[in-house]
């Protein structure tokens, strides 16, 4: 399941309601990521572009990869404007055995920080600059310069 | 004509344009002094799809999507 | 922070307080860990013995391994019955940057299995039976046999 | 005079012995018929502190600790 906000995540109601919707699936482990956003450098926050649909089969793409493991996947991201100190992103595995789970939450969260479609930009003074020197080209980018 | 639009920090509107292969759309886009900067470190999806190669064909009414650099979290 | 709770752990309670306790500390990633009772060989749950002065040794000894990285560490554990479907573990990782927090993670939660003094039994028709055959010996284990 | 004391599913009461070193402990404790299973798998702990030698002396009022096979989680 992806879910995407406007503004920051309500981390306790997710957290809790993704625990509560597999409480029953006799799943061993269940690892959730919760990433902030940090106060550095003197910004208000940061705000984000997602583009959904490329997101999307990205995200679809992992929970049929992870599927034979036994495991599941889910996430939550903000669309807009995330004051430092509030919460954008989580994403979270669900797996019969912990082992499964420590090596998917870490493979999943460094494969969505390469590739996930979303842009991510510092609020300064009330502007949008995008944080290009923290970002990454996906995976085969640069095509049209060949 | 297919369109192709560009994603995220890249301030610029909906291009249409006539193309058989996204070698026409490589072309057409060297030629835009603005696009200079992205050009190298875009990825391109075709009707949301991540391409790899130039020779991907196109036919009418497709959507070509530039993705520059991403940071998600 | 070592917290033993007599019985299941309150997962909601636990994930949301350690959320809001650090949530203006300025980390960038929170991974708890959730461990979970499994249905599986007939039981009706498993019960823990917890060695609490060495388990309180240990988990303060990697909470000053890990302070270096800026990172820190909360564990909570059930003490007697805890049913299938119940929650009997969390372990949690705060850290500014996400790879000293994953790979944290994994390591401490490893170790906890291969070194924290606690005994799990099997509940099987009211009966508590020692989960041998998944319990590891103690790193120096066997001394007083050579 | 020190104290043995046996941990998690080890059923078995605290022992008090006359003891200079844990060598006099595995002494002790090998002659027991009841502790065959648990000698070569228990970690040892003196004052909750775990020791990985034999020649660990030992004092009076010192309380050794026997760790069986562990299993949190």
């Amino acid at each position: 399941m992806l879910e995407l906000y406007d503004g920051p995540l309500n981390v306790p109601e997710i957290l809790t309601r993704w625990y509560a919707e597999e409480v029953d699936s006799n799943y061993g482990a269940y690892i959730p990521f919760v990433g902030t956003v940090r106060e550095e450098g003197g910004i208000q926050g940061l705000s984000f572009d997602v583009y959904e649909p490329i997101l999307k089969s990205w995200f679809d793409g992992w929970v049929t990869k992870v599927a034979p493991s036994g495991a599941t996947l889910k996430m939550a991201h903000s669309r807009g404007d995330v004051l430092v100190h509030e919460s954008s992103y989580i994403a979270a595995v669900f797996s019969p055995k912990r082992r499964v789970a420590l090596e998917t939450i870490d493979q999943f969260v460094e494969d969505f920080k390469a590739s996930a479609p979303i842009w991510k930009y510092d609020l300064v003074n009330a502007e949008r600059i995008y944080a290009r020197d923290r970002s990454t080209p996906i995976s085969g980018a640069g095509i049209l310069g060949t | 004509m297919i369109t192709v639009e560009f994603l995220g920090p890249i301030q610029k509107p909906v291009l249409s344009m006539e193309a058989s292969s996204l070698h026409d759309v490589a072309r057409m886009l060297k030629e835009d002094a603005q696009m200079g900067e992205w050009i190298e470190s875009c990825a391109v999806a075709v009707n949301d799809t991540l391409v790899s190669s130039l020779d991907t064909l196109l036919k009418d009414g497709d959507r070509v999507s530039l993705l520059p650099p991403v940071c998600g979290g």
